[in-house]
């Protein structure tokens, strides 16, 4: 049989971040997992967890969910198919888990100016009294529709439909480029 | 310096001196000048001509509401057109120019029109221009139009970036005067995240105006305290050069900042905005917006020089500006002997102080002459005033010689922002002005706008409206005081309105900068346009740059007058946004050019760049259409080609775009079943089936192909262009329509790259990179499934279906493989001569198998129309559309329906859009038969193919008819014929 | 008082103190053979036709506000005949015939200027949709060209056809299609139908319909009932609120439709021009100013007046159309409420009620249709048939399915 | 709210993040329901002047369906709430 490259091709541009120390900077997560979990409308976080930690305990139970009953499971492992097969036969029939990995793209904003620069983005206000560390939330992005989660002080995570990864890339270096060049 | 910059200056740095040229000439100004100060510390009083008269106009106000100063500033791509030399900063190198007037500002033969005043009336072009009706478009109009209109816009694109911002604050407070600065500073001291945005270019406002100590203090020194403290409260946010130009419903407010207007073009950062929308979401609202002084409707009101009484004020105070030498003021209000009081403290002479109450209640102790009881009815100078004549109470007139006038009329509170939403204002007697509507819901007009006067009372009036909008928010806050100022008892000011000055001589204007006179306002009272928007709408007053803020109440008071009413019965016209203008480009921002809207980018898009595609915007999708080979110099060339590889070998396609849901649930069947108009319950594991989705009005909304892949798991794919439609549309009949079934719908469009591999050899290629057997037997038509690829090293989606009509798979892998997978499918198909296809070839393939897409799914065909009506399920007792399917116009015979279409000689040619007549019939609408939906060159069959929709279409295959382009001017004869063009028996697909 | 120059003149010898009011300021009777209920461009349109085409002078138009101060006053002023549908097309030409003699016909200058209509397509099935529509219109004689992009570039080069997002391929033109000035036009027709007879009676709000088991004997009012043969509705905007006053329920929706004007401008476009890739359309008026719309803001609303999103939306496409607009600012927005109906085409027809009659749900493409749904409308209450190129606009036609549904959207009022 | 909508999932969001479908008509008919009780529900609208109730889609956000009680007059919203409950609370 002839042998076929494979390769897992990213959809984000080569980051070209600032250096150390600048107040805004953009990086792509290049690795890890997103996977969709669907609950009945009955179903709820607390449930999912407990199932997550006893099914695979190595991947963590890192959840933002997107609407009600529906969760993103994301993780910086990498889950093989055959894995995947295991837990999605072994999560409790209230739940389906759905492979997003490569639908779900991630990246971190992070620096002083990143709420500044959601702010040209998002109407969600993400001042810190208002957007806890942890919170995340489905909102638009312009006119990109993307999931944010504040992962840090001033570190925002982005999940975005992986067709339109590298136009939010493109914009927010574009309301980035003003902390860059002051 | 020029003789009129005198000393002083809270907004001036005398070491800064900046160059600008006003049509040409060289002139210099200093740093924190507009440019209108700058004209007027040269002595420039004739700036601008007016619209229909092409009056010699100066320099009327100092801020936001100026009529006639507008310049043309800068130059190219950055010509700002109509920009107010009030507002306008100076920068070094600016250059202004003034508008409408030809040859120049000074000698302009426009001013002609001035003679046919009487010609010019209100209303005149409703009344001629009527003969001969051809004139109208061909002479008059064009004449009209070259004559109207201000500045001349850019037809350069502009270099500027632009962007939009949100903000949240618990406290906006519009307007940085004293009421507003009151305002911020209490509420930043309880703690409130607060905002205050200014127009200016510095906050401060009345401060920056004010000529007298402020609690014994300067007052320039008073407002730097109150800033600093501001700084260094790290919730408040102070925006300067941000105008809030609109309320919208829910406490949005519109605000636009001027971020890097006053720079010159080698200091603008091209990464930060030129100008930037905020959308400030604000929990409460202090609005400080002021109040705006009225001119007094006199006899030669409009001459260069005249200007608004606190106008001058601003001048001398802010800018150093003297505004003559000799200056007169004709003021009806106490307020406005301020200016009086400045202009001698700075050694400037008032020639006089005429104020038409018989017994001013004033403690002016300065020198001028006072003349109680008395209107200036007239002004001469041909460019600019050189005297007024007064007309004393006893009848008598007086020439004073005078180079500047300050007018007084009265002050309209600055209402805009309340009333936005809705909100009519109320008129108050005591004030004579209109007052802010009284229900302001989560905004508090206070200061000027809500009738205060002076520095010392609106500031006390911001503390006291943050104290209450805080309470709003549960906040206790303690209302900030001016330090060594004392609250005495508020002295009312008695203004004794001047709607217009009866004993006029010349035009006495309302209106200055759409040349409406109080003449034009009665004439359109006694033609019976009396109302208020009628009178606006006959004489377009009110209707110019500056929408009526120095002309409105004074125009509503003649008609009050006229009437003899109060102005509150006769109301104001509809305050709208915006409040001063905003341009395109800050409302846009960022989305521009090619970022018009964002871009998306199938998966296999690099791959098809390597291969030399040629894209085509596909909704926000680029999509592969051709792939131009080396000698193909004409689309039809590579297009043709591609559809014969797959015809006779094997292609590959891109299809990620299509949309893709996962179903799940075990209600997932019932819900399909219930969604499509075909049955889908019995559906089994393993296998894909055609479904049709109607709308609930009985017309087909989509199509597309949905799989089982295992018991309460579903795969669906609808078309591109409605993937997003779809999945809306679920998404309602799960959540709304029947919340009790299980069913989740998640989008997997993103997650997978998708490509059709079609061909007689399709099924040797996909053999070499999939595991699993494939035959025919094992893998027939319409089966879908998992499949191992690549010796185990992959996991994709194999689905045996079919567009083009050939043999043909679409095989689904997670989309980051997706490039390779692409890449391997061609190396495993080289030796069959495979070659990648676009959506071109793909549509070709697709009219000659007569299959449909949204050329023919229109929104106005029903399953039956489409050759489908079979589909529709007799047994089901209900889906989305059964019902409303069966009305007597959807199940019309004569409606038309799909059928094929060739010409009779196969070397004619037709375009879609063409329509269909019966031979011999006349050319008309009644006589329509129907429309071609697509067309193509076939290859396969040597001609070119078409699918139409005609009347009684499938009874009339073999029937010839004419295919008519009145467009182009052709027809040609066309014969009706069954739409499957190419294997009919479908035995290509199941081989 | 007939206009003429030869008046202008003599008016300004006379410091124009002898003009006469353009229309009474008349007192209610108390009957009436038609009430036309609103006193906007149709409803005025429609009196002007009953007194002079119909001879049916005894007539009263009641306007709750000032005359024409709904939409006819507050649209973008757009006319074209532009229609693809076999029920659309004749009525619009026939309307596009009435304006091009409409001002010597009422003696008013309503500043009617054909000076072409555009509408831009971005894709092959935008131009195959264009060319279907040109056709359509072609077979019925109305004037229609399909411009390519040479041809479109030097009418208006200075569209985005390089760097757009959504290149420009080409243009459906209707040369005919233009701009009139939309107050004039309320004017014009009040003017005329007062010199007629009819009695125009503003400020006269109704507040109720009288009625004896199935016939409309009257109204009630603000300033007191009227009686009245015939009752025609012409308030669209406000349909849905009169005729529940008659517990009819519509096939309509109002929905807020926001409009701008720029500030003046020396002359910049001289065409209409329709963007393909967005919500944005624009003229530009006499006075200068570019005239400009987009989209409905997609709530149902009674307040005349728009939001902030809606604003950008429109300017963003409206950059994407023309770049060198960034620095044109934008001085007044306004609204108005649209008449949606679930098919997007108008209802105009008798009503159950056999002397009740309505005419309405003419979504954005009101204006343009003022003097044929006039004429029209005053041809059905005048001899209870509906006019030959009205006869598609049925109220019975949703229930029976023969839709007019020009953009396939179906029963969604806030798509058409 | 004609600007801002509390979605009951997301909290205050923006108008750009909603599509709009319309008034919420009267209930989707039975399947036996006659053509006329159809065309009610297809067709005809109350189009109140004043309190009203219409399905918003938070397309851009957690993608439910609401139902919003807003007065057409004022723009003001009363209650929102998810769309599913109408059902399952038997509202209306």
């Amino acid at each position: 049989m002839h042998e076929y490259p494979l390769e897992n091709r990213f959809a984000f541009p080569s980051n070209d971040a600032a250096g150390a120390g600048a107040s805004i900077n953009l990086a792509p997560i290049r690795d890890g997992f997103v996977f969709h979990v669907l609950g009945d409308a009955n179903s709820n976080e607390v449930d999912l967890k407990q199932a997550l930690v006893k099914i695979a305990p190595e991947l963590g139970t890192d959840l933002r969910s997107p609407s009600p009953n529906q969760w993103f499971w994301v993780g910086g492992a990498d889950v093989s198919d055959s894995r995947l097969a295991e837990i999605q036969a072994e999560i409790p029939e209230q739940f389906v888990l759905a492979d997003q990995t490569h639908g779900r793209l991630r990246m971190v904003l992070f620096g002083a100016s990143s709420r500044s620069v959601l702010a040209k983005g998002t109407m969600v206000d993400l001042s810190p009294e208002m957007f806890a560390i942890g919170q995340s939330t489905m909102t638009q992005i312009g006119h990109i529709g993307a999931m944010i989660t504040r992962t840090a002080d001033d570190s925002f995570e982005l999940i975005v439909l992986r067709s339109f990864a590298s136009t939010l890339w493109d914009e927010l270096q574009h309301m980035a480029a003003e902390f860059r060049h002051p | 310096m020029t003789s009129f910059r005198i000393e002083g200056g809270t907004l001036i740095d005398r070491s800064d001196v900046r160059r600008f040229t006003f049509n040409g000439e060289a002139l210099s100004g200093i740093g924190g000048d507009t440019v209108a100060s700058a004209l007027l510390a040269n002595g420039k009083q004739l700036v601008g001509r007016s619209f229909k008269y092409h009056r010699p106009r100066g320099i009327l106000t100092a801020g936001a509401a100026e009529p006639n100063a507008l310049l043309t500033i800068g130059r190219d791509g950055r010509r700002d057109p109509n920009t107010r030399a009030t507002m306008a900063e100076l920068y070094d190198g600016l250059e202004a120019r003034s508008q409408n007037c030809w040859p120049n500002v000074s000698f302009d033969i426009g001013a002609a029109n001035g003679l046919l005043g009487p010609l010019l009336g209100a209303g005149f072009y409703y009344k001629t221009f009527m003969w001969p009706a051809a004139f109208w478009e061909k002479v008059y109009e064009p004449l009209i139009r070259k004559a109207a209109g201000l500045g001349r816009a850019s037809y350069d694109p502009d270099p500027g970036y632009y962007e939009k911002c949100w903000a949240h604050c618990d406290l906006l407070v519009i307007g940085a005067g004293p009421t507003g600065l009151a305002a911020a500073l209490t509420a930043g001291r309880a703690g409130a995240r607060v905002i205050i945005a200014d127009e200016g270019a510095q906050p401060g406002g009345g401060f920056l105006a004010e000529g007298s100590p402020v609690g014994g203090k300067p007052a320039d020194t008073v407002l730097a305290d109150i800033i600093g403290e501001l700084h260094a409260l790290p919730n408040v946010e102070i925006r300067k050069r941000t105008t809030v130009f609109a309320a919208y419903d829910d406490q949005v407010f519109g605000a636009v900042e001027r971020v890097q207007k006053h720079l010159p073009e080698n200091e603008i950062n091209p990464h930060r905005a030129m100008e930037r929308l905020w959308r400030i979401v604000a929990r409460q609202v202090v609005l400080a917006t002021g109040a705006e002084e009225r001119p007094i409707v006199f006899g030669g009101n409009d001459r260069p020089g005249v200007m608004m009484a606190g106008a001058m004020r601003t001048y001398l105070n802010a800018y150093g500006v003297a505004p003559g030498k000799r200056v007169a003021l004709f003021a009806n209000n106490s307020q406005a002997y301020q200016t009086a009081v400045d202009l001698e403290a700075r050694g400037i002479e008032v020639a006089a102080i005429i104020d038409p109450r018989t017994c001013p209640n004033i403690n002016y102790a300065g020198k001028a002459r006072l003349i109680a009881g008395a209107m200036v009815r007239d002004t001469a100078g041909r460019r600019a005033i050189k005297s007024i004549t007064v007309r004393h109470d006893d009848g008598s007139d007086e020439v004073i010689a005078v180079d500047a006038l300050g007018v007084s009329g009265g002050y309209s509170p600055i209402v805009h922002l309340a009333c936005h939403r809705g909100g009519k204002p109320v008129w108050s007697d005591a004030h004579i002005g209109f007052m802010p509507p009284e229900k302001t819901d989560g905004m508090t007009p206070c200061g000027a706008v809500a009738g205060k006067a002076g520095i010392a009372a609106c500031f006390a009036a911001g503390g006291v409206a943050a104290v209450k909008a805080l309470a709003e928010l549960g906040v206790m806050g303690e209302a900030a005081s001016l330090p060594g100022v004392e609250q005495t008892a508020e002295t009312v000011d008695h203004i004794q309105p001047v709607w217009r000055v009866a004993s006029s001589k010349g035009k006495a204007f309302v209106d200055f900068q759409n040349d409406v006179a109080a003449s034009d306002i009665t004439l359109a009272m006694r033609e019976g346009y009396d109302h208020v928007e009628l009178a606006k709408r006959y004489t377009t007053n009110g209707m110019a740059t500056d929408q009526g803020k120095t002309s409105n109440v004074n125009a509503i008071g003649i008609l009050a007058e006229n009437k003899r009413v109060s102005p509150g019965e006769i109301g104001t016209t509809t305050f709208r946004p915006f409040y001063t203008p905003v341009c395109f480009g800050a409302l846009v921002g960022a989305s521009k050019g090619m970022d018009f809207q964002p871009v998306r980018k199938s998966p296999l898009h690099g791959w098809a760049e390597r291969h030399g595609a040629k894209f085509v915007e596909t909704g926000l999708w680029y999509r592969s259409s051709w792939f131009p080979k080396d000698g193909e110099t004409f689309w039809r060339d590579s297009v043709d080609r591609e559809v014969n590889t797959v015809r006779t070998k094997v292609g590959i396609c891109d299809v990620s775009t299509l949309g893709k849901i996962e179903v799940f649930g075990t209600d997932a069947a019932e819900f399909l079943n219930r969604v499509y108009c075909n049955a889908f319950l019995k559906l089994p594991v393993g296998k894909a089936r055609y479904g049709i989705m109607l709308r609930e009005d009985g017309f087909v909304y989509d199509d597309g192909t949905t799989s089982c892949l295992g018991e309460n798991h579903y795969f669906m794919t609808t078309t591109t262009a409605l993937a997003a439609g779809v999945l809306t549309h679920l998404e309602f009949c799960a959540q709304v329509l029947w919340p009790e079934l299980d069913v989740r719908l998640a989008s997997a469009t993103d997650q997978w790259a998708q490509m059709a591999v079609a061909g007689p050899r399709s099924r040797e290629v996909l053999s070499k990179i999939i595991d699993d057997d494939i035959s025919n037997e094992a893998f027939p038509f319409l089966a879908a499934r998992e499949v191992s690829m690549f010796g185990g090293r992959l996991k994709g989606r194999l689905f045996r279906i079919s567009f083009s009509g050939e043999l043909a798979y679409e095989i689904a892998v997670p989309a980051g493989y997706g490039e390779s997978v692409a890449d391997a499918v061609m190396i495993a198909g080289e030796e069959f001569g495979i070659a990648p296809y676009g959506t071109e070839a793909l549509g070709v393939m697709r009219i000659e198998k007569g299959h449909v897409t949204h050329a023919e799914i229109n929104g106005t065909v029903t399953p039956a129309d489409l050759g489908m009506g079979r589909m529709v399920s007799a047994k089901k007792d209900d889906f989305i559309g059964r019902v409303m399917n069966l009305r007597e116009g959807l199940v019309d015979p004569s409606r038309p329906s799909l059928v094929g279409i060739k010409p009779k000689s196969p070397s004619d040619k037709f375009a879609t859009g063409s329509h269909i007549l019966n031979p011999g019939d006349d050319v008309s609408l009644a006589n329509d038969q129907g429309y071609v939906t697509s067309m193509c060159h076939s290859p396969t069959l040597g001609h070119p193919v078409g699918l139409a929709l005609v009347k009684n279409g499938p009874k009339r295959h073999g029937e010839e008819v004419v295919i008519w382009n009145g467009l182009a001017g052709t027809t040609v004869t066309g014969i009706l014929c069954d739409p499957a063009f190419v294997d009919p028996e479908n035995e290509k697909l199941h081989a | 008082m007939r206009y003429s120059a030869l008046s202008l003149l003599g008016n300004a010898f006379s410091k124009n103190k002898n003009w006469k009011p353009a229309w009474r300021n008349p007192d209610p009777k108390p009957h009436y053979d038609v009430i036309i209920i609103g006193g906007g461009g149709h409803g005025l349109a429609t009196a002007y036709y009953l007194s002079k085409v119909f001879g049916v002078r005894n007539v009263a138009v009641l306007e709750k506000g000032y005359l024409g101060s709904g939409n006819i006053g507050r649209n973008t002023t757009i006319i074209r005949s532009n229609y693809l549908l076999e029920g659309n097309n004749p009525f619009y030409e026939f309307s596009m015939k009435l304006w091009e003699g409409l001002e010597q016909d009422f003696n008013f200058n309503a500043m009617v200027s054909q000076r072409g209509v555009i509408n831009l397509f971005h894709s092959d099935a935008q131009r195959d949709a264009y060319t279907r529509r040109g056709n359509a219109m072609r077979l019925h004689g109305v004037d229609a060209e399909l411009l390519d992009r040479d041809q479109l570039r030097e009418k208006l080069p200075f569209l985005d056809y390089e760097n757009a997002r959504f290149p420009i391929m080409g243009g459906l033109m209707q040369a005919r299609g233009g701009t009139v000035r939309h107050d004039a036009v309320a004017w014009g027709f009040a003017r005329g139908a007062d010199q007629n007879g009819v009695d125009i009676i503003q400020n006269c709000e109704v507040t109720g319909i009288d009625r004896d088991g199935n016939q409309i004997t009257g109204v009630q009012t603000t300033r007191g009932a009227i009686t009245c043969n015939k009752l025609a509705m012409a308030v669209a905007g406000s349909s849905s609120h009169v005729a529940k006053m008659v517990d009819m329920r519509l096939p309509i929706e109002s929905h807020a439709l926001q409009a701008f004007v720029s500030e003046g401008l020396k002359p910049f476009i001289d065409t209409v021009v329709t963007f393909g890739a967005g919500h944005f359309y624009v003229s530009q008026s006499d006075k200068g100013g570019l005239v400009f719309g987009g989209d409905i803001e997609g709530y149902n609303s009674y307040a005349q007046r728009g939001n902030l999103a809606c604003v950008e939306h429109v300017a963003e496409a409206g950059m994407a159309m023309i770049p060198a607009l960034s620095r044109v600012r934008i001085l007044r927005s306004w609204g108005g409420i649209m008449d949606m109906s679930m098919d997007g085409s108008p209802i105009m027809d008798r009503t159950h009620l056999g002397n009740l009659y309505f005419n309405g749900g003419w979504c954005y493409g009101g204006f343009k249709a003022t003097p044929a749904s006039g004429y029209c409308f005053a041809h059905l209450l005048a001899t209870d048939t509906p006019h030959e190129t009205a006869t598609a606009f049925r109220m019975d036609r949703f229930a029976r399915g023969y839709l007019l549904d020009e953009k396939g959207v179906g029963a969604q009022a806030n798509l058409h | 709210m004609s600007s801002l909508v509390k979605c009951p999932h997301c909290g205050l969001r923006p108008r750009e993040e909603f599509t709009i479908r319309g008034e919420v008509a009267a209930p989707r008919p039975s399947a036996g329901a006659d053509e006329a009780t159809w065309f009610d529900h297809v067709y005809l609208r109350d189009n109140p002047r004043g309190e009203h109730r219409e399905y918003w889609h938070h397309a851009g956000g957690c993608r439910r369906w609401l139902v919003l009680s807003r007065n057409t007059l004022t723009h003001e919203t009363s209650d929102v709430v998810d769309a599913s409950t109408l059902k399952t609370e038997g509202a209306r």
